[in-house]
Protein backbone atom coordinates (compact mmCIF):
# COMPACT_ATOMS: atom_id res chain seq x y z
CA UNK A 1 0.00 0.00 0.00
CA UNK A 2 2.30 2.77 1.08
CA UNK A 3 5.32 0.81 -0.27
CA UNK A 4 5.92 0.16 -4.37
CA UNK A 5 8.66 -1.24 -6.00
CA UNK A 6 10.18 -1.47 -8.99
CA UNK A 7 12.57 -3.57 -9.91
CA UNK A 8 15.03 -3.20 -13.01
CA UNK A 9 18.44 -5.61 -13.87
CA UNK A 10 21.75 -4.43 -15.41
CA UNK A 11 23.60 -7.73 -16.36
CA UNK A 12 23.88 -9.88 -13.44
CA UNK A 13 22.76 -7.08 -10.93
CA UNK A 14 19.46 -6.58 -9.52
CA UNK A 15 18.26 -3.35 -8.63
CA UNK A 16 15.24 -2.87 -6.60
CA UNK A 17 13.99 0.89 -6.16
CA UNK A 18 11.67 1.43 -2.57
CA UNK A 19 9.40 4.04 -2.89
CA UNK A 20 7.36 5.09 0.36
CA UNK A 21 7.77 3.52 4.23
CA UNK A 22 9.16 0.56 4.79
CA UNK A 23 8.22 -1.12 8.02
CA UNK A 24 6.54 -4.53 9.62
CA UNK A 25 3.76 -4.18 7.88
CA UNK A 26 5.15 -3.32 4.20
CA UNK A 27 8.56 -5.41 4.68
CA UNK A 28 7.34 -8.73 4.01
CA UNK A 29 5.49 -7.80 0.79
CA UNK A 30 9.22 -6.49 -0.23
CA UNK A 31 11.25 -9.77 1.14
CA UNK A 32 9.08 -11.86 -0.69
CA UNK A 33 9.10 -9.79 -4.55
CA UNK A 34 12.75 -10.07 -3.93
CA UNK A 35 13.52 -13.14 -3.12
CA UNK A 36 10.90 -14.34 -5.58
CA UNK A 37 13.29 -12.70 -8.45
CA UNK A 38 16.60 -13.32 -6.98
CA UNK A 39 15.12 -17.67 -7.27
CA UNK A 40 14.75 -17.14 -10.89
CA UNK A 41 18.74 -17.48 -10.63
CA UNK A 42 19.60 -14.78 -13.18
CA UNK A 43 21.17 -12.07 -10.69
CA UNK A 44 24.52 -12.78 -8.69
CA UNK A 45 24.25 -9.23 -6.65
CA UNK A 46 21.71 -7.02 -5.53
CA UNK A 47 21.64 -2.86 -5.39
CA UNK A 48 18.61 -1.21 -2.81
CA UNK A 49 17.70 1.98 -4.40
CA UNK A 50 16.61 4.30 -1.28
CA UNK A 51 16.10 7.55 -3.23
CA UNK A 52 12.73 7.66 -2.51
CA UNK A 53 12.12 5.30 0.77
CA UNK A 54 11.02 8.21 3.07
CA UNK A 55 10.77 6.12 6.59
CA UNK A 56 12.24 3.38 7.83
CA UNK A 57 12.44 1.53 10.90
CA UNK A 58 14.19 -1.48 12.32
CA UNK A 59 11.35 -3.80 10.73
CA UNK A 60 13.06 -2.33 7.48
CA UNK A 61 16.63 -3.28 8.85
CA UNK A 62 15.86 -6.95 9.42
CA UNK A 63 14.45 -7.35 6.08
CA UNK A 64 17.53 -5.57 4.75
CA UNK A 65 19.97 -7.78 6.75
CA UNK A 66 18.06 -10.67 5.83
CA UNK A 67 18.97 -9.82 2.49
CA UNK A 68 22.29 -9.58 2.68
CA UNK A 69 22.84 -12.76 4.15
CA UNK A 70 21.32 -14.56 1.55
CA UNK A 71 22.93 -12.74 -1.01
CA UNK A 72 26.08 -13.00 0.37
CA UNK A 73 25.74 -16.64 1.10
CA UNK A 74 25.76 -17.13 -2.54
CA UNK A 75 28.77 -15.41 -3.12
CA UNK A 76 26.95 -12.38 -4.30
CA UNK A 77 27.59 -8.78 -3.43
CA UNK A 78 24.43 -6.44 -1.72
CA UNK A 79 24.89 -2.61 -1.75
CA UNK A 80 22.63 -0.06 -0.87
CA UNK A 81 22.69 4.14 -2.72
CA UNK A 82 20.59 7.31 -2.32
CA UNK A 83 19.50 7.02 0.93
CA UNK A 84 17.80 9.88 2.51
CA UNK A 85 19.12 11.68 5.43
CA UNK A 86 16.37 10.95 8.35
CA UNK A 87 16.93 6.65 7.06
CA UNK A 88 20.80 7.09 7.09
CA UNK A 89 20.62 8.35 10.70
CA UNK A 90 18.48 5.27 11.47
CA UNK A 91 21.37 3.03 9.39
CA UNK A 92 24.29 4.80 10.89
CA UNK A 93 23.29 4.02 14.43
CA UNK A 94 22.59 0.45 14.02
CA UNK A 95 25.64 0.12 12.69
CA UNK A 96 24.76 -0.90 9.24
CA UNK A 97 26.75 0.65 7.41
CA UNK A 98 30.02 -1.52 8.88
CA UNK A 99 28.94 -4.53 6.97
CA UNK A 100 26.88 -3.08 4.03
CA UNK A 101 28.84 -0.14 1.46
CA UNK A 102 26.37 2.71 0.41
CA UNK A 103 26.92 4.42 -2.97
CA UNK A 104 25.55 8.32 -3.57
CA UNK A 105 23.52 7.24 -6.78
CA UNK A 106 21.97 3.87 -8.49
CA UNK A 107 24.89 3.69 -11.51
CA UNK A 108 28.06 3.87 -9.29
CA UNK A 109 26.60 0.84 -6.93
CA UNK A 110 25.66 -0.65 -9.58
CA UNK A 111 29.56 -0.52 -11.03
CA UNK A 112 30.93 -1.27 -7.78
CA UNK A 113 29.05 -4.80 -7.80
CA UNK A 114 30.69 -5.33 -11.06
CA UNK A 115 33.99 -4.71 -10.52
CA UNK A 116 33.26 -6.78 -7.47
CA UNK A 117 32.75 -9.98 -9.43
CA UNK B 1 -7.38 32.58 29.29
CA UNK B 2 -4.49 30.60 27.99
CA UNK B 3 -2.11 28.86 30.34
CA UNK B 4 1.69 29.63 29.87
CA UNK B 5 2.52 26.39 29.42
CA UNK B 6 0.79 24.57 26.32
CA UNK B 7 -0.72 21.07 27.70
CA UNK B 8 -2.69 18.68 25.97
CA UNK B 9 -3.02 14.89 25.42
CA UNK B 10 -4.80 12.14 23.10
CA UNK B 11 -5.59 8.27 23.43
CA UNK B 12 -6.15 6.02 21.21
CA UNK B 13 -7.19 2.38 20.16
CA UNK B 14 -7.12 0.08 17.51
CA UNK B 15 -6.57 -3.60 17.15
CA UNK B 16 -3.12 -5.50 16.94
CA UNK B 17 -2.86 -5.47 12.39
CA UNK B 18 0.38 -4.74 11.02
CA UNK B 19 -1.93 -1.85 8.68
CA UNK B 20 -2.34 0.18 11.72
CA UNK B 21 1.19 0.57 12.36
CA UNK B 22 1.94 3.38 9.68
CA UNK B 23 -1.47 4.60 10.54
CA UNK B 24 -0.38 4.95 14.42
CA UNK B 25 2.92 6.64 13.45
CA UNK B 26 0.98 9.27 11.40
CA UNK B 27 -1.03 10.04 13.94
CA UNK B 28 1.05 10.23 16.85
CA UNK B 29 3.58 12.81 14.16
CA UNK B 30 0.41 14.58 13.64
CA UNK B 31 -0.75 15.31 17.12
CA UNK B 32 2.69 16.42 18.31
CA UNK B 33 3.08 18.84 15.47
CA UNK B 34 1.36 21.35 17.45
CA UNK B 35 4.30 22.16 18.67
CA UNK B 36 6.09 22.65 15.31
CA UNK B 37 9.17 20.04 15.90
CA UNK B 38 11.76 20.42 13.27
CA UNK B 39 11.81 17.32 10.67
CA UNK B 40 13.90 14.95 12.43
CA UNK B 41 12.24 14.97 15.83
CA UNK B 42 8.96 14.01 13.86
CA UNK B 43 11.17 11.20 12.21
CA UNK B 44 12.59 10.00 15.68
CA UNK B 45 8.63 9.90 17.10
CA UNK B 46 7.23 8.21 13.99
CA UNK B 47 10.06 5.67 14.47
CA UNK B 48 9.97 4.92 17.86
CA UNK B 49 5.79 4.42 17.49
CA UNK B 50 6.52 2.44 14.94
CA UNK B 51 9.04 0.87 17.22
CA UNK B 52 6.68 -0.10 19.68
CA UNK B 53 3.27 -0.86 18.03
CA UNK B 54 5.29 -3.36 15.98
CA UNK B 55 6.52 -5.15 18.63
CA UNK B 56 2.86 -5.17 20.46
CA UNK B 57 1.97 -6.87 17.14
CA UNK B 58 4.35 -9.66 16.72
CA UNK B 59 5.84 -10.03 20.58
CA UNK B 60 2.70 -9.09 22.55
CA UNK B 61 0.15 -10.58 20.73
CA UNK B 62 1.95 -12.97 18.26
CA UNK B 63 0.24 -11.89 15.25
CA UNK B 64 -3.68 -12.75 17.14
CA UNK B 65 -5.46 -9.89 17.49
CA UNK B 66 -5.50 -8.01 20.08
CA UNK B 67 -6.09 -4.34 21.68
CA UNK B 68 -2.99 -1.62 21.08
CA UNK B 69 -3.55 1.43 23.47
CA UNK B 70 -1.46 4.52 23.08
CA UNK B 71 -1.52 7.91 25.32
CA UNK B 72 0.04 10.55 24.04
CA UNK B 73 0.56 13.93 26.03
CA UNK B 74 1.97 17.25 25.36
CA UNK B 75 3.16 20.22 28.16
CA UNK B 76 5.23 22.79 27.33
CA UNK B 77 8.09 21.29 25.51
CA UNK B 78 8.10 17.45 27.06
CA UNK B 79 6.30 15.21 24.68
CA UNK B 80 5.09 11.67 26.72
CA UNK B 81 3.89 8.72 24.94
CA UNK B 82 2.74 5.41 26.13
CA UNK B 83 2.33 2.46 23.82
CA UNK B 84 0.32 -1.07 26.24
CA UNK B 85 -0.93 -4.26 25.01
CA UNK B 86 -2.14 -6.44 26.62
CA UNK B 87 -0.24 -9.43 25.44
CA UNK B 88 2.34 -12.12 26.11
CA UNK B 89 4.64 -9.72 28.29
CA UNK B 90 8.16 -9.86 28.39
CA UNK B 91 10.20 -12.07 30.77
CA UNK B 92 13.17 -10.66 31.02
CA UNK B 93 13.32 -6.86 30.52
CA UNK B 94 17.44 -6.18 30.61
CA UNK B 95 17.83 -8.95 28.14
CA UNK B 96 15.53 -7.54 25.89
CA UNK B 97 16.69 -4.08 25.78
CA UNK B 98 19.65 -5.38 24.54
CA UNK B 99 20.97 -3.91 20.77
CA UNK B 100 20.77 -6.94 18.76
CA UNK B 101 18.53 -8.82 20.84
CA UNK B 102 15.44 -10.74 19.54
CA UNK B 103 13.33 -13.85 20.42
CA UNK B 104 12.14 -14.04 16.99
CA UNK B 105 14.88 -14.26 14.59
CA UNK B 106 13.24 -16.64 12.18
CA UNK B 107 11.10 -13.78 11.03
CA UNK B 108 14.23 -11.17 10.23
CA UNK B 109 13.59 -9.22 13.26
CA UNK B 110 16.60 -6.69 13.81
CA UNK B 111 16.84 -6.71 17.46
CA UNK B 112 16.94 -3.02 17.29
CA UNK B 113 13.59 -2.05 18.21
CA UNK B 114 14.43 -0.95 22.21
CA UNK B 115 18.06 0.23 21.27
CA UNK B 116 16.74 2.95 18.53
CA UNK B 117 13.88 3.88 21.58
CA UNK B 118 16.58 4.58 23.81
CA UNK B 119 18.51 6.54 20.88
CA UNK B 120 15.63 8.65 19.84
CA UNK B 121 14.13 9.70 23.08
CA UNK B 122 14.97 11.18 25.84
CA UNK B 123 13.68 8.64 28.64
CA UNK B 124 12.19 5.00 27.81
CA UNK B 125 10.53 2.98 30.71
CA UNK B 126 9.21 -0.57 30.37
CA UNK B 127 6.70 -1.79 32.27
CA UNK B 128 5.82 -5.75 31.56
CA UNK B 129 4.11 -8.37 33.27
CA UNK B 130 4.34 -11.92 31.63
CA UNK B 131 0.88 -13.10 30.46
CA UNK B 132 -0.38 -9.83 31.34
CA UNK B 133 0.98 -7.67 28.74
CA UNK B 134 3.65 -4.62 28.39
CA UNK B 135 3.53 -1.14 28.66
CA UNK B 136 6.23 1.09 26.93
CA UNK B 137 6.48 4.94 28.46
CA UNK B 138 8.74 7.48 26.42
CA UNK B 139 9.61 11.20 26.81
CA UNK B 140 11.22 13.52 24.62
CA UNK B 141 12.07 17.18 25.32
CA UNK B 142 11.78 18.89 22.12
CA UNK B 143 14.99 21.07 21.41
CA UNK B 144 13.14 24.42 19.85
CA UNK B 145 11.36 26.37 22.56
CA UNK B 146 7.56 26.64 21.03
CA UNK B 147 5.57 27.26 24.35
CA UNK B 148 6.36 30.81 23.62
CA UNK B 149 4.46 30.41 20.24
CA UNK B 150 1.78 28.68 21.97
CA UNK B 151 1.45 31.05 24.65
CA UNK B 152 0.28 33.99 23.02
CA UNK C 1 -5.83 -16.32 7.38
CA UNK C 2 -6.87 -13.45 6.05
CA UNK C 3 -11.11 -12.61 5.64
CA UNK C 4 -12.30 -11.75 2.09
CA UNK C 5 -13.43 -8.76 3.45
CA UNK C 6 -11.09 -6.20 5.23
CA UNK C 7 -12.32 -4.83 8.51
CA UNK C 8 -10.46 -2.22 10.89
CA UNK C 9 -11.57 0.39 13.23
CA UNK C 10 -9.87 2.74 15.65
CA UNK C 11 -11.12 5.14 18.11
CA UNK C 12 -9.72 8.02 19.65
CA UNK C 13 -10.01 10.76 22.45
CA UNK C 14 -9.27 14.28 22.71
CA UNK C 15 -10.04 17.17 24.50
CA UNK C 16 -11.82 20.06 22.92
CA UNK C 17 -9.47 22.36 21.92
CA UNK C 18 -8.90 23.82 18.66
CA UNK C 19 -5.47 22.60 17.93
CA UNK C 20 -6.60 18.95 17.85
CA UNK C 21 -8.92 19.87 15.15
CA UNK C 22 -6.12 19.24 12.10
CA UNK C 23 -4.98 16.22 14.63
CA UNK C 24 -8.00 14.30 14.57
CA UNK C 25 -8.91 14.89 10.38
CA UNK C 26 -4.95 13.85 9.39
CA UNK C 27 -6.01 10.63 11.83
CA UNK C 28 -9.22 9.74 10.23
CA UNK C 29 -7.57 10.18 6.74
CA UNK C 30 -4.37 7.97 8.23
CA UNK C 31 -6.88 5.48 8.81
CA UNK C 32 -8.73 5.21 5.98
CA UNK C 33 -5.45 5.67 3.51
CA UNK C 34 -5.20 1.56 4.04
CA UNK C 35 -7.89 1.60 1.12
CA UNK C 36 -5.97 3.38 -0.88
CA UNK C 37 -8.29 5.85 -1.55
CA UNK C 38 -8.17 8.64 -4.08
CA UNK C 39 -7.41 12.49 -3.12
CA UNK C 40 -10.33 13.44 -3.93
CA UNK C 41 -12.11 10.87 -1.18
CA UNK C 42 -9.41 11.32 1.11
CA UNK C 43 -10.29 15.35 1.05
CA UNK C 44 -14.00 14.72 1.20
CA UNK C 45 -13.08 12.85 4.99
CA UNK C 46 -10.56 15.23 6.09
CA UNK C 47 -12.87 18.23 5.26
CA UNK C 48 -16.00 16.31 7.02
CA UNK C 49 -14.09 15.25 10.10
CA UNK C 50 -12.75 18.74 10.79
CA UNK C 51 -16.52 20.39 10.54
CA UNK C 52 -17.61 17.28 13.03
CA UNK C 53 -14.95 17.92 15.40
CA UNK C 54 -14.91 21.95 15.14
CA UNK C 55 -19.16 22.08 16.15
CA UNK C 56 -18.01 19.99 18.89
CA UNK C 57 -15.17 22.69 20.26
CA UNK C 58 -17.48 25.63 19.36
CA UNK C 59 -21.29 24.18 19.86
CA UNK C 60 -20.71 21.53 22.05
CA UNK C 61 -18.80 22.45 24.77
CA UNK C 62 -19.04 26.68 23.54
CA UNK C 63 -14.98 26.57 23.90
CA UNK C 64 -15.22 24.97 27.61
CA UNK C 65 -13.10 22.12 27.64
CA UNK C 66 -14.62 18.37 27.05
CA UNK C 67 -14.14 15.02 25.22
CA UNK C 68 -14.27 14.32 22.34
CA UNK C 69 -14.68 10.72 21.18
CA UNK C 70 -14.03 9.27 17.39
CA UNK C 71 -14.71 6.04 16.17
CA UNK C 72 -13.45 5.32 12.57
CA UNK C 73 -14.74 1.69 11.32
CA UNK C 74 -13.71 -0.05 7.92
CA UNK C 75 -15.79 -2.63 6.31
CA UNK C 76 -14.36 -3.28 3.29
CA UNK C 77 -14.99 -0.45 0.74
CA UNK C 78 -17.67 1.01 3.49
CA UNK C 79 -15.95 3.56 6.08
CA UNK C 80 -18.04 4.73 8.60
CA UNK C 81 -16.88 7.69 11.14
CA UNK C 82 -18.68 8.26 14.35
CA UNK C 83 -17.66 11.87 16.27
CA UNK C 84 -19.26 12.26 19.98
CA UNK C 85 -19.19 14.98 22.35
CA UNK C 86 -21.00 15.31 25.76
CA UNK C 87 -22.25 19.08 25.33
CA UNK C 88 -25.03 21.13 24.72
CA UNK C 89 -26.94 19.29 22.55
CA UNK C 90 -28.97 20.51 19.71
CA UNK C 91 -32.70 21.42 20.45
CA UNK C 92 -33.60 21.73 16.82
CA UNK C 93 -32.11 19.11 14.33
CA UNK C 94 -33.30 19.84 11.06
CA UNK C 95 -33.37 23.27 11.93
CA UNK C 96 -29.48 22.67 12.30
CA UNK C 97 -29.38 20.79 9.50
CA UNK C 98 -30.39 23.82 7.26
CA UNK C 99 -27.93 25.34 5.05
CA UNK C 100 -26.89 28.88 5.91
CA UNK C 101 -28.46 28.21 9.36
CA UNK C 102 -25.94 29.08 12.37
CA UNK C 103 -26.84 29.78 15.64
CA UNK C 104 -23.10 31.51 16.14
CA UNK C 105 -22.88 34.00 13.35
CA UNK C 106 -20.98 35.90 15.85
CA UNK C 107 -18.62 34.29 15.30
CA UNK C 108 -18.34 34.20 11.48
CA UNK C 109 -19.56 30.85 11.34
CA UNK C 110 -21.06 30.11 7.84
CA UNK C 111 -23.48 27.54 8.57
CA UNK C 112 -22.46 25.43 5.78
CA UNK C 113 -20.59 22.30 8.08
CA UNK C 114 -24.13 20.15 7.91
CA UNK C 115 -23.99 20.45 4.09
CA UNK C 116 -20.67 20.02 3.25
CA UNK C 117 -21.35 16.77 5.41
CA UNK C 118 -24.21 15.71 3.77
CA UNK C 119 -22.79 16.41 0.27
CA UNK C 120 -19.21 14.42 0.87
CA UNK C 121 -20.65 11.38 2.45
CA UNK C 122 -23.14 8.97 1.50
CA UNK C 123 -25.10 9.08 4.83
CA UNK C 124 -24.94 11.43 7.66
CA UNK C 125 -27.23 10.79 10.95
CA UNK C 126 -27.34 13.33 14.01
CA UNK C 127 -28.32 11.84 17.51
CA UNK C 128 -28.51 14.65 19.70
CA UNK C 129 -30.03 15.32 23.52
CA UNK C 130 -30.06 18.64 25.29
CA UNK C 131 -28.04 18.99 27.85
CA UNK C 132 -26.26 15.30 26.85
CA UNK C 133 -24.69 15.78 24.06
CA UNK C 134 -24.17 15.03 20.19
CA UNK C 135 -23.31 12.19 18.13
CA UNK C 136 -22.82 12.82 14.33
CA UNK C 137 -22.37 8.85 12.68
CA UNK C 138 -21.31 9.53 8.61
CA UNK C 139 -20.99 6.34 6.36
CA UNK C 140 -19.17 7.04 3.01
CA UNK C 141 -18.45 4.89 0.26
CA UNK C 142 -14.99 4.43 -1.76
CA UNK C 143 -15.51 4.35 -5.61
CA UNK C 144 -12.07 2.49 -5.92
CA UNK C 145 -12.47 -1.38 -5.10
CA UNK C 146 -9.87 -1.99 -3.01
CA UNK C 147 -10.76 -5.39 -1.31
CA UNK C 148 -9.50 -7.08 -3.71
CA UNK C 149 -5.98 -5.54 -3.29
CA UNK C 150 -6.68 -6.33 0.58
CA UNK C 151 -7.89 -9.92 0.10
CA UNK C 152 -4.67 -11.20 -0.89
CA UNK D 1 1.41 26.86 12.96
CA UNK D 2 -0.45 24.91 10.12
CA UNK D 3 -0.93 27.96 8.58
CA UNK D 4 1.40 30.71 7.20
CA UNK D 5 0.47 34.19 5.98
CA UNK D 6 2.22 36.71 3.43
CA UNK D 7 0.54 39.63 2.90
CA UNK D 8 1.83 42.31 0.12
CA UNK D 9 0.15 45.26 -1.84
CA UNK D 10 -0.04 47.36 -4.62
CA UNK D 11 -1.21 50.59 -4.87
CA UNK D 12 -4.41 50.27 -2.59
CA UNK D 13 -4.95 46.93 -3.32
CA UNK D 14 -3.54 44.09 0.04
CA UNK D 15 -2.95 41.06 -1.22
CA UNK D 16 -2.68 38.29 1.21
CA UNK D 17 -1.20 34.76 0.59
CA UNK D 18 -2.32 31.80 2.76
CA UNK D 19 0.07 28.79 2.58
CA UNK D 20 -1.33 25.69 5.01
CA UNK D 21 -4.35 24.69 5.93
CA UNK D 22 -7.51 27.18 6.71
CA UNK D 23 -9.72 25.73 9.47
CA UNK D 24 -11.58 26.97 12.91
CA UNK D 25 -8.46 26.84 14.81
CA UNK D 26 -5.66 28.87 11.90
CA UNK D 27 -8.81 31.19 10.69
CA UNK D 28 -8.61 33.24 14.25
CA UNK D 29 -5.39 33.78 13.54
CA UNK D 30 -6.03 35.10 9.93
CA UNK D 31 -9.27 37.40 10.81
CA UNK D 32 -6.53 38.95 13.16
CA UNK D 33 -4.32 39.99 10.64
CA UNK D 34 -5.91 40.95 7.94
CA UNK D 35 -8.22 43.00 10.00
CA UNK D 36 -5.36 44.38 11.64
CA UNK D 37 -3.48 45.64 8.26
CA UNK D 38 -6.96 46.82 6.99
CA UNK D 39 -7.38 49.04 9.65
CA UNK D 40 -4.54 50.91 8.68
CA UNK D 41 -7.03 52.19 5.96
CA UNK D 42 -4.37 51.99 3.45
CA UNK D 43 -6.03 49.53 1.69
CA UNK D 44 -8.91 49.78 -0.49
CA UNK D 45 -9.70 45.91 -1.93
CA UNK D 46 -8.54 42.51 -0.87
CA UNK D 47 -7.19 39.46 -2.87
CA UNK D 48 -6.74 36.46 -1.98
CA UNK D 49 -4.24 34.39 -2.99
CA UNK D 50 -4.93 30.77 -2.20
CA UNK D 51 -2.00 28.79 -4.57
CA UNK D 52 -0.39 27.19 -1.43
CA UNK D 53 -4.02 26.73 0.46
CA UNK D 54 -4.28 22.94 0.81
CA UNK D 55 -7.03 22.58 2.79
CA UNK D 56 -10.21 24.62 3.85
CA UNK D 57 -13.29 23.36 5.65
CA UNK D 58 -16.42 25.89 6.12
CA UNK D 59 -14.46 27.51 9.03
CA UNK D 60 -12.66 29.28 6.20
CA UNK D 61 -15.71 29.77 4.42
CA UNK D 62 -17.09 31.82 6.94
CA UNK D 63 -13.89 33.82 7.39
CA UNK D 64 -13.72 34.51 3.90
CA UNK D 65 -16.91 35.78 3.86
CA UNK D 66 -16.68 37.60 7.26
CA UNK D 67 -13.66 39.92 5.45
CA UNK D 68 -15.96 39.95 2.15
CA UNK D 69 -19.19 41.82 4.65
CA UNK D 70 -16.41 44.08 6.07
CA UNK D 71 -14.82 45.05 2.39
CA UNK D 72 -17.73 45.74 0.53
CA UNK D 73 -19.65 47.60 3.47
CA UNK D 74 -16.04 49.99 2.57
CA UNK D 75 -17.21 49.80 -1.12
CA UNK D 76 -14.17 48.20 -1.69
CA UNK D 77 -13.87 44.69 -3.84
CA UNK D 78 -12.69 41.01 -3.04
CA UNK D 79 -11.61 38.53 -4.94
CA UNK D 80 -10.08 34.92 -5.09
CA UNK D 81 -6.97 33.82 -6.91
CA UNK D 82 -5.26 30.95 -7.83
CA UNK D 83 -7.39 27.96 -6.10
CA UNK D 84 -6.67 24.91 -5.61
CA UNK D 85 -9.00 21.97 -7.10
CA UNK D 86 -10.25 20.35 -3.58
CA UNK D 87 -10.69 23.96 -2.23
CA UNK D 88 -12.57 24.67 -5.78
CA UNK D 89 -14.72 22.28 -4.80
CA UNK D 90 -15.60 23.33 -1.89
CA UNK D 91 -16.19 26.66 -2.71
CA UNK D 92 -18.78 26.06 -5.59
CA UNK D 93 -21.01 23.59 -3.48
CA UNK D 94 -21.35 26.31 -0.67
CA UNK D 95 -22.39 28.75 -3.66
CA UNK D 96 -19.28 31.39 -3.13
CA UNK D 97 -18.52 32.35 -6.46
CA UNK D 98 -21.87 33.70 -7.01
CA UNK D 99 -20.78 36.86 -4.35
CA UNK D 100 -16.94 36.24 -4.83
CA UNK D 101 -15.28 36.43 -8.00
CA UNK D 102 -12.32 34.29 -8.90
CA UNK D 103 -9.07 34.62 -10.82
CA UNK D 104 -6.53 32.34 -12.38
CA UNK D 105 -3.30 34.57 -10.99
CA UNK D 106 -2.50 36.91 -8.84
CA UNK D 107 -1.62 39.69 -11.60
CA UNK D 108 -5.32 39.11 -13.05
CA UNK D 109 -6.99 39.23 -9.37
CA UNK D 110 -5.32 42.46 -8.58
CA UNK D 111 -5.55 44.39 -12.11
CA UNK D 112 -9.62 43.11 -11.65
CA UNK D 113 -9.49 45.17 -8.55
CA UNK D 114 -7.84 48.28 -9.94
CA UNK D 115 -10.00 48.41 -13.51
CA UNK D 116 -13.41 48.53 -10.78
CA UNK D 117 -12.20 50.89 -8.37
N1 LIG E 1 5.28 -5.68 23.39
C1 LIG E 1 6.07 -6.75 23.60
N2 LIG E 1 5.52 -7.89 24.13
C2 LIG E 1 6.30 -8.99 24.35
N3 LIG E 1 7.63 -9.02 24.10
C3 LIG E 1 8.22 -7.91 23.60
C4 LIG E 1 7.48 -6.74 23.33
N4 LIG E 1 8.33 -5.81 22.84
C5 LIG E 1 9.55 -6.40 22.82
N5 LIG E 1 9.50 -7.66 23.27
C6 LIG E 1 10.64 -8.58 23.40
O1 LIG E 1 11.83 -7.83 23.39
C7 LIG E 1 12.69 -8.29 22.34
C8 LIG E 1 13.50 -7.13 21.78
O2 LIG E 1 12.66 -6.18 21.13
P1 LIG E 1 13.27 -5.23 20.02
O3 LIG E 1 14.52 -4.59 20.55
O4 LIG E 1 12.20 -4.31 19.56
O5 LIG E 1 13.70 -6.22 18.85
P2 LIG E 1 12.85 -7.08 17.80
O6 LIG E 1 11.45 -6.55 17.74
O7 LIG E 1 13.58 -6.88 16.52
O8 LIG E 1 12.88 -8.50 18.27
C9 LIG E 1 11.76 -8.92 21.33
O9 LIG E 1 12.42 -9.85 20.51
C10 LIG E 1 10.73 -9.58 22.25
O10 LIG E 1 11.20 -10.80 22.77
N1 LIG F 1 -21.83 19.26 18.22
C1 LIG F 1 -22.81 20.19 18.30
N2 LIG F 1 -23.33 20.55 19.50
C2 LIG F 1 -24.29 21.49 19.59
N3 LIG F 1 -24.81 22.14 18.54
C3 LIG F 1 -24.34 21.85 17.31
C4 LIG F 1 -23.32 20.87 17.13
N4 LIG F 1 -23.06 20.77 15.81
C5 LIG F 1 -23.86 21.64 15.20
N5 LIG F 1 -24.65 22.30 16.09
C6 LIG F 1 -25.69 23.31 15.77
O1 LIG F 1 -26.01 23.19 14.40
C7 LIG F 1 -25.80 24.44 13.74
C8 LIG F 1 -25.41 24.23 12.31
O2 LIG F 1 -24.13 23.59 12.24
P1 LIG F 1 -23.24 23.78 10.94
O3 LIG F 1 -24.07 23.45 9.76
O4 LIG F 1 -22.00 23.00 11.14
O5 LIG F 1 -22.92 25.34 10.89
P2 LIG F 1 -21.96 26.28 11.78
O6 LIG F 1 -20.99 25.41 12.55
O7 LIG F 1 -21.28 27.12 10.79
O8 LIG F 1 -22.86 27.03 12.72
C9 LIG F 1 -24.78 25.15 14.59
O9 LIG F 1 -24.82 26.54 14.40
C10 LIG F 1 -25.19 24.73 16.00
O10 LIG F 1 -26.27 25.48 16.46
Amino acid sequence: MSLNLEMKHSRNVLVVRLNGELDHHTAEQVRYQIEDELGKDRYFHLVLNLKNLDFMDSSGLGMILGRYKKVSQLGGKMVLCSIQPSVYRLMEMSGLFKILPTFEDEQTAVSACGVAS
Amino acid sequence: MKQNVHKNFMELKFPSRSENEAFARVAVASFVSQLDPTMEELTDIKTVVSEAVTNAVIHGYENQEGMIYIRAEIDGSRISIQITDQGTGIMDVSEARQPLYTSKPELERSGMGFTIMENFMDEVTIHSKPGKGTTIYMVKFLKSHQQQKMAN
